[in-house]
């Protein structure tokens, strides 16, 4: 009989290992479900992990695709490490567009650089969608799970209230979508001819703040102790409502930031499309980087070429687009079922 | 009046989705078990109902199928959960991404298929009233066997052994292991009845309620469930109450568009949403009732012998 | 297919084999969806019928119509495509942007209006369907009220709504339609609840512009009236169905790759219609009087021949506006601008001036 | 006349947990209607025995015979068919489920509510255990709890009943009328199994004695004959160690609580009424008390992790602490350790040296940055300082045992110089050694002009460590006492709300006046 034992210490090795065996798994039953298929596994091993990244225009692609998940992670990351679970990433990544729309139509042929006010206005925007959760967790103790999700759906509406009705651009043909936005309120490319834009760098930027915030500060150390033990934090005087506005705050600007990124980079504008499911995925993201900064930076490259994957298994293999779904559910289920070698060991014998 | 009677039919309708997967849901959470998944768990047995009415042509089947994929998801979930102490939480939320993506790509040769009609739901006798015939007894079986359901839990949580056994388990799983209750095999047994009524309840949604099959067809609805448990302060009575009254939300909306009331039908459309996020506050404003209704290891793990 | 295999032993005389043209379909649904993407797919297939080994088809499904779809537009065109068709009106940005990179393939665009010197736009009819299918719904109709399940208030769901109106009040002047907005244009288990609940109104005959077949089935079960939309659904709603309101893209995509083989290929904006033998109103019911069916193949006639116009004055708004003279034939850019309703349709286009 | 067939017997039971060994060999001879004592250390193994001998914890050796014949005990619905009823050391309760609902829990063969109902009613007479079957088990206090948990226990007809550690939560008063049902039940010819480290109960109560260490037997006695100094040598291996004993007259008022009262803000808590407390610099305090009379809530007040004191209750030097967070208050010298260490005084999964930030702040630089290398260095200077044993300033909290964890806080808490420090349980649950340290620390720091407050259920160590007492019962602060003054009878009595003066001496039965 299989049978866990408790570690005295959690094991340094297996809290490295374990992500690399989830990977490992995934690919695995991957492989398994593409000879199913009757499809060649080691094509749609080739098609997933090499195809993406063949040329630079790949990478820069990945990238591109990288930087919202990671920056969204990042915020998630810091409030799941406090216990305070956003799950509404997705309502502060629409809202956060939809606010940089809102200064990039307001200062359209300003004839200056507006985009740094457009990122600003997406990521207040982000923060108050998620203040709003806060406010109701914080004042009523509603259940900030239920209450983000549902106000996912509620930004979506408030998304296509404006780009059906006030926003719809007057020279669109009555199409829902905003006027592009002017070459001003565009964030800079990195390199001239590939997708890839400013954003990248900031999204590197937001991880290495959490990285000093959480490890190298006493206010990320208390942010910490009210996830791991709220006990201990209310002893130690770090107050549970300054973690909670603190996590919502942070998850609502990065995501609003990255929400602001998309409408002011690969789109131009503000159509329904621009939710595209970033605020989910990164949930994933977030925990196959063991809420880590750096760790959320493999995981988003990790998702994003998963996501690249599938649409290549497509138009190479013929394989359904709903494939990158199943990948990302096994990874995450891989790696929580791993996880527990972190805390225990398993032994056979009686139990 | 007849618009009256026909509004109440398709809010009992709407509502009887929400009910069964809500009172599975409490199911699972009386024993001290959250499960983020129920809208995975809602898709894949909304699939799996619908790919049994279509082979086997007979649609008891089709329900029995969604229950038994959906008890099968969430004995893995279960597992994870109960037997490794993953975090609840993420493996509710690895369930639901999962779900989604699973049911939309095996669910890819369904898209097309149409299942053998149903003959229109009538109670001879009751049917033919006038008003409450059209209102209430003209509704599909499950309809009146949600009903029943919820009944059914009312009188097992409150009057039976069993269900004291079940609460004690939510209620203190560490007591209840010391008394010699097997308290994860009870939680397990939990997690994969509870699951599998949200299996039903996709079942019904792709077999009865809408007819058909496509990814993503459940919408947000086993998410609405999951509020619903709370909302009830985790009694099935107030479940069946809760979910007639979001179901009769979400008919309203429909029928205030076609009257020509003058709301932009985006805010119209959000009105379901808000309205759960208005009764989670309502519900939840005061702690003290939330935690005397509560089962007080939701969301814990149970380690025996820890 | 099958149909490939077979087709190149029908043609062996053709000795120096050229390399097949490569042409691609970008949809925004599954294939199987019964609706939209599914009539698109049917176009693809007639273009591999048609052509046999001469052409090589690909397609990639589901593509989101945000920041993703630039880069499966750009990957095809990187594989060698030399036509690629985007059967969405969300990909028209995106395209525009890969139309610059790669001057010498060929981009068609469905739905959209902006053009480039390799990049064209096409567009069906389908108001002229649903003109149709409002004299049907007229003859069928007992309680003289009509639902439509509308996807989103853009100008071509608007002016389907109004003609399916016009075309009723041919029959019965005074006829009403009540439309529910879902928001979507494919989520069978709302689209269930908007129709159950336009019926629980009043409505008898429904229409919708959405993909799914929940309507007519909904209709089905109701013991009401509806119609297909993008495809013969006469199957999922044996009693219910009166037509199908169907587009047939073969046409169009055999004409635009045989341009591109001959070179004559240039960019314009095409809108199809009847005439073109594009949109149709087919399978239509035993039960439908034969004399609406005879209504139906006069107007059918003269759209053919173009004589007939859908949108001809005096064209009155439900406010009381006239939005068209008496005696006009409404022109392209008054289509492309539509954002009213018509008299007889009851409530307001959302977030309408 | 041979001897009679034991009740129980057990041959060599052991049971290792990784790194430990809890039973090692363990051999015990119950007598029928015997009243048998178990007597050990916190950690000996003792609890582990008895889930054990219940079913809870399968043994992985040795030989269990019942009446004779050998049983293998594999759950404890097996148990309680075999005829044996446990009270449990932690009880056992579900606390929204009422009083008829938590027995049920605890029968197999009662068909219906109402026969419970009846057979609770009937043996709450008979041994007079009054119960109310329909009340809540959350509204109950301590006493009645553990009235539930016994009248549980007999409803099974036990011929072996276990209680472990049941007094520990009772007034002395309450005591007497538990061993009264004790005596009652062993005539009846119910053998007992009874757990203690308190030698005067089982001498009171008890016929045989087994002493335990460290998992292992150390010795059977007859309580009735055997010394304090023998039992205490089989039990702990030494005599325990004598304490410092300076006394220096105390200086000005340090602590000031006046005439708090206070709501408790838990479930199922006890509210605060007019506590009047003073603590002066260099004198230890204590707080004696039946545990779930108010304790929780005052020493949350105290600490600031629970607000809502009124203003003007609270005065440290005479400043007003009512707006103060726990964090303010250390500022301002005021330090506290709770009575869980484990997630409360630490965070299980963090390090040593990243535990002492949560109350320290000598190594946060300027801005909340954190100097790692001089946190760690100020963690390895507590473990040496303290004796603490741990694989280093990065061991997780949870690693240490409990009595290392708990050198680790005090150490922690007195090396930030505070002008107050209030202890919940210094030594609960800590060997004797680490008791004796941590106590002598405690008297070092008085002797340096700190003020002392110490919260216990422990009598005899008040009576060791402090100048003055106060009782607390049911939100009740009694006047203090010196400590040369107080007797244990005495301070029984006031636990039982019954002080001169007091609002609760009206006769009225006190938080658990019987058992
Ligand atoms: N489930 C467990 N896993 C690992 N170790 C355990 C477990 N239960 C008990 N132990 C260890 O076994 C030893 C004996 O514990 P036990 O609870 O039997 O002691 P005790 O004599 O009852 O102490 P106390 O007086 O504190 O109640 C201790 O070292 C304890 O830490
Ligand atoms: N439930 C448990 N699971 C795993 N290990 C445990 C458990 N309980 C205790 N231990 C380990 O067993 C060892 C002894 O723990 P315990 O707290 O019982 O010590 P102790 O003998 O009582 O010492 P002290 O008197 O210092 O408290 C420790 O190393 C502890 O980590
Ligand atoms: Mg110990
Ligand atoms: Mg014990």
């Amino acid at each position: 009989m299989l049978r866990l034992e408790r570690r005295p210490q959690p094991s340094a090795l297996w809290r490295w290992a374990s992500p690399l065996l989830a990977l490992v798994l995934t690919v695995l039953i991957g492989m398994a479900l593409f000879a199913a298929l009757g499809k060649d596994p080691w094509a749609g091993l080739r098609v997933f992990f090499w195809e993406p990244v063949r040329d630079l225009r790949g990478w820069s692609e990945l990238l591109l695709k990288a930087t919202p998940l990671l920056l969204i992670a990042l915020g998630l990351a810091i409030g799941f490490r406090s216990n305070v679970w956003n799950i509404g990433a997705e309502g502060q990544f629409v809202i956060g567009a939809v606010c940089a729309t809102g200064v990039a139509l307001a200062l359209h042929g300003a004839g200056w650089p507006t985009w740094p006010l457009v990122l600003l206005a997406g990521a207040l925007g982000g923060l108050a969608w998620a203040a709003l959760t806060a406010l109701l967790r914080d004042r009523f103790h509603a259940n900030e799970i239920l209450v983000s999700l549902m106000l996912v759906y509620v930004a979506v509406q408030v998304l296509n209230y404006l780009v059906y009705g006030p926003w719809k651009d007057p020279l669109g043909f009555n199409f829902p979508q905003t006027q592009r936005f002017d070459g001003d309120a565009l964030v800079p490319r990195l390199v001239s001819h590939l997708r890839v834009n400013l954003g990248l760098i900031l999204a590197l930027l937001a991880a290495l703040a959490t990285w000093v915030f959480l490890f190298r500060t006493r206010a990320g150390f208390a942010q910490q102790v009210g996830g791991l033990a709220p006990l201990a934090a209310r002893y130690a005087g770090f107050s549970s409502r300054a973690a909670l506005w603190l996590a919502m705050g942070v998850s609502g600007a990065l995501a609003g930031l990255a929400g602001a990124l998309e409408v002011a980079g690969p789109v131009g504008q503000l159509t329904p499309h621009v939710p595209a499911g970033y605020g989910f995925a990164a949930i994933i993201v977030a925990f196959v980087g063991r809420l880590h900064p750096v760790g959320s930076i493999g995981a988003a490259l990790l998702m994003s070429l998963f996501y690249l994957g599938g649409e290549l298994a497509q138009s190479r293999l013929g394989l359904p687009k709903s494939i990158t779904g199943v990948f990302q559910g096994l990874l995450l289920f891989a790696l929580l079922a791993c996880d527990t070698l972190i805390q225990y060991r398993i032994r056979w014998g009686k139990g | 009046m007849e618009t009256l009677a026909l509004l109440i039919a398709a809010t009992l309708n709407a509502g009887t989705v929400l009910a069964i997967a809500a009172l599975g849901l409490l199911i699972n959470e009386k024993v001290g078990v959250v499960n983020l998944g129920a809208e995975g768990l809602m898709l894949c047995g909304a699939l799996a109902g619908f790919a049994a009415v279509v082979h086997l042509g007979v649609h008891p089947l089709g329900f029995l199928a969604g229950m038994a994929v959906a008890a099968l998801l969430s004995l893995l979930f279960g597992w994870l959960v109960i037997y490794l102490h993953t975090n609840q939480y993420a493996t509710g939320l690895a369930l639901s991404l999962f779900g989604a993506g699973l049911s939309a790509f095996a669910g890819q040769p369904y898209t097309q298929f149409k299942l053998p009609e149903l003959p229109a739901p009538h109670l001879p006798w009751l049917g033919d009233l006038p008003f409450v015939g059209v209102a209430l007894f003209r509704h599909h079986a499950l309809v009146y066997a949600t009903v029943a359901l919820a009944l059914l839990l009312v009188w097992l949580y409150d009057r039976t052994r069993t269900g004291l056994v079940l609460r004690a388990v939510g209620e203190n799983p560490e007591s209840a292991h010391a008394l010699g209750y097997p308290v994860r095999r009870i939680r397990l047994l939990a997690v994969v009845l509870g699951g599998a009524l949200c299996g039903l309840a996709g079942a019904y949604v792709s077999t009865v309620y809408t007819p058909l099959w496509v990814e993503g067809m459940i919408a947000g609805k086993g998410w609405i469930a999951l509020a619903l448990t709370t909302f009830a302060t985790w009694r099935p009575a107030r479940v069946l109450l809760g979910a007639y009254l979001f179901g009769g939300v979400t008919m309203l909306q429909f029928h205030l568009q076609g009257m020509g009331v003058q709301i932009p039908s985006p805010f119209l459309t959000m009105m379901p949403y808000l309205a759960t996020v208005v009764v989670l506050v309502l519900i939840s404003r005061s702690p003290q009732w939330i935690r005397l209704h509560m089962p007080q290891s939701l969301g814990r793990p149970f380690h025996p012998g820890g | 297919g099958k149909k490939e295999e077979v087709k190149p032993a029908a043609v062996p005389a053709e000795a120096p084999k050229p390399e097949p043209l490569k042409a691609a379909w970008v949809y925004v649904g599954p294939v199987g969806d019964a609706g939209w993407s599914y009539a698109h797919d049917l176009g693809r297939k007639a273009v591999e019928a048609h052509f046999g080994d001469r052409v090589q088809t690909t397609f990639v499904e589901s593509v989101p119509e945000g920041a993703d779809a630039e880069r499966v537009i750009r990957d095809l065109a990187a594989q060698g495509h030399k036509i690629i068709f985007a059967t969405s009106f969300g990909y028209m940005e995106p395209m525009l942007k890969v139309a610059q990179e790669f001057p010498d393939v060929k981009f068609e665009h469905a739905t959209g209006y902006k053009t480039a010197p390799n990049m064209r736009i096409y567009d069906a009819s389908f108001y002229q369907d649903t003109y149709m299918a409002g004299i049907i719904a007229a003859h069928m109709t007992k309680t003289g009220t009509l639902g439509f399940v509308g996807s989103f208030p853009i100008p071509e769901v608007l002016r389907n709504i109004n003609a399916f109106v016009l075309g009723a009040q041919t029959v019965k002047p005074d006829i009403k339609l009540k439309v529910v907005w879902v928001n979507t244009w494919f989520d069978p288990p709302k689209e269930t609840e908007a129709a159950q609940s336009l019926i629980n109104q009043g409505a008898d005959v429904l229409l919708q512009n959405t993909d799914s077949t929940a309507v007519l089935q909904t209709a089905e079960k109701n013991g009401k009236y509806a119609f297909g939309w993008d495809s013969d659904m006469s199957s999922f709603g044996p009693k219910a169905h009166l037509a199908s309101a169907v587009v047939n893209w073969g046409p169009y995509y055999i004409q635009a790759v045989q341009e591109v083989l001959d070179g004559t290929w240039q960019s314009k904006r095409t809108v199809l219609g009847v005439k073109e033998g594009v949109n149709d109103l087919i399978k239509i019911a035993d039960v439908v009087p034969e004399e609406a069916r005879k209504k139906v193949e006069e107007v059918k006639a003269g759209l053919k021949s173009g004589e007939f116009e859908v949108f001809t004055g005096p064209i009155v708004d439900n406010t009381g506006k006239e939005v068209l003279a008496q005696g006009v034939k409404a022109d392209q850019e008054w289509k492309d601008k539509v954002n009213f309703f018509v008299k007889g349709v009851e409530g307001k286009v959302p977030a309408g001036k | 006349m041979s001897p009679p067939i034991p009740r129980l017997e057990l041959r060599d039971v052991t049971k290792r947990y990784p790194g430990v060994v809890a039973n090692d060999r363990v051999s015990l001879t119950v007598r029928p209607g015997s009243i048998h004592a178990v007597l050990g250390e916190n950690g000996a193994g003792k609890s582990t025995l008895m889930k054990i001998i219940y079913g809870v914890v399968p043994p992985d050796e040795g030989v269990m015979r019942l009446d004779g014949r050998e049983v293998r005990v594999r759950s404890p619905q097996q148990a309680r068919e075999l005829g044996i009823g446990m009270v449990f050391q932690h009880f056992s309760l579900f606390e929204t489920l009422t009083v008829a609902d938590n027995v049920w829990l605890g029968l197999e063969d009662v068909a219906s509510r109402a026969e419970v109902v009846a057979a609770i009613r009937d043996k709450a007479a008979a041994y007079g255990l009054e119960l109310d079957p329909e009340r809540p088990v959350h509204s109950l206090s301590v006493g009645e709890r553990q009235r539930v948990e016994i009248v549980r226990a007999l409803l099974a007809r036990p011929r072996l009943l276990i209680l472990d550690e049941p007094t520990s939560v009772l007034t002395p008063q309450a005591v007497q009328r538990l061993f009264g049902v004790l005596r009652q039940l062993a005539a009846e010819g119910c053998s007992i199994l009874y757990i203690s480290h308190k030698l005067h109960e089982i001498r009171a109560l008890c016929d045989a004695c087994t002493v335990m260490r460290g998992g292992r037997v150390t010795g059977e006695v007859d309580p009735r004959q055997a010394s304090d100094a023998e039992l205490s040598r089989l039990m702990i291996g030494r005599e325990p160690p004598p304490l410092p004993a300076q006394r220096r007259p105390p200086g000005e008022v340090v602590l000031r609580v006046a005439g708090l009262t206070l709501p408790s803000p838990y479930a199922f808590g006890t509210d605060l009424h007019d506590v009047n407390l003073e603590l002066r610099a260099g004198e230890i305090v204590g707080i004696a008390g039946v545990s779930g009379n108010g304790q929780r809530e005052l020493l949350a007040a105290l600490s600031g992790e629970e607000p809502g004191a009124p203003p003007g209750a609270l005065l440290l030097d005479g400043r007003d602490l009512a707006r103060a967070n726990p964090a303010r208050r250390r500022r301002l010298g005021l330090h506290f350790v709770p009575e869980e260490r484990l997630g409360r005084g630490a965070v299980p999964a963090l390090g040593l040296a990243h535990n002492l930030l949560l109350t320290r702040t000598e190594t946060v630089a300027r801005g909340g940055w954190l100097r790692l290398g001089a946190l760690r260095t100020q963690a390895v200077g507590i473990i040496e300082r303290y004796g603490v044993k741990a694989a280093g300033p990065d061991a997780a909290a949870q690693s240490l045992s409990g009595g290392n964890l708990q050198k680790f806080i005090v150490g922690r808490e007195i090396e930030a110089r505070p002008r107050v420090l209030i202890v919940a349980q210094p030594t609960w649950g800590v060997d004797v050694g680490a008791a004796a340290q941590i106590r002598a620390a405690l008297l070092a720091l008085r002797e340096a002009g700190c003020a002392v407050l110490v919260v216990s259920e422990e009598l005899d160590e008040l009576f060791e460590l402090c100048d003055r007492l106060h009782v607390i019962a049911k939100g009740h602060l009694s006047p203090s006492v010196p400590v040369q003054e107080a007797s244990v009878e005495r301070l029984g009595a006031w636990m039982a709300g019954q002080w001169p003066g007091s609002p609760l001496a009206a006769g009225q039965e006190v938080s658990d006046a019987a058992a």
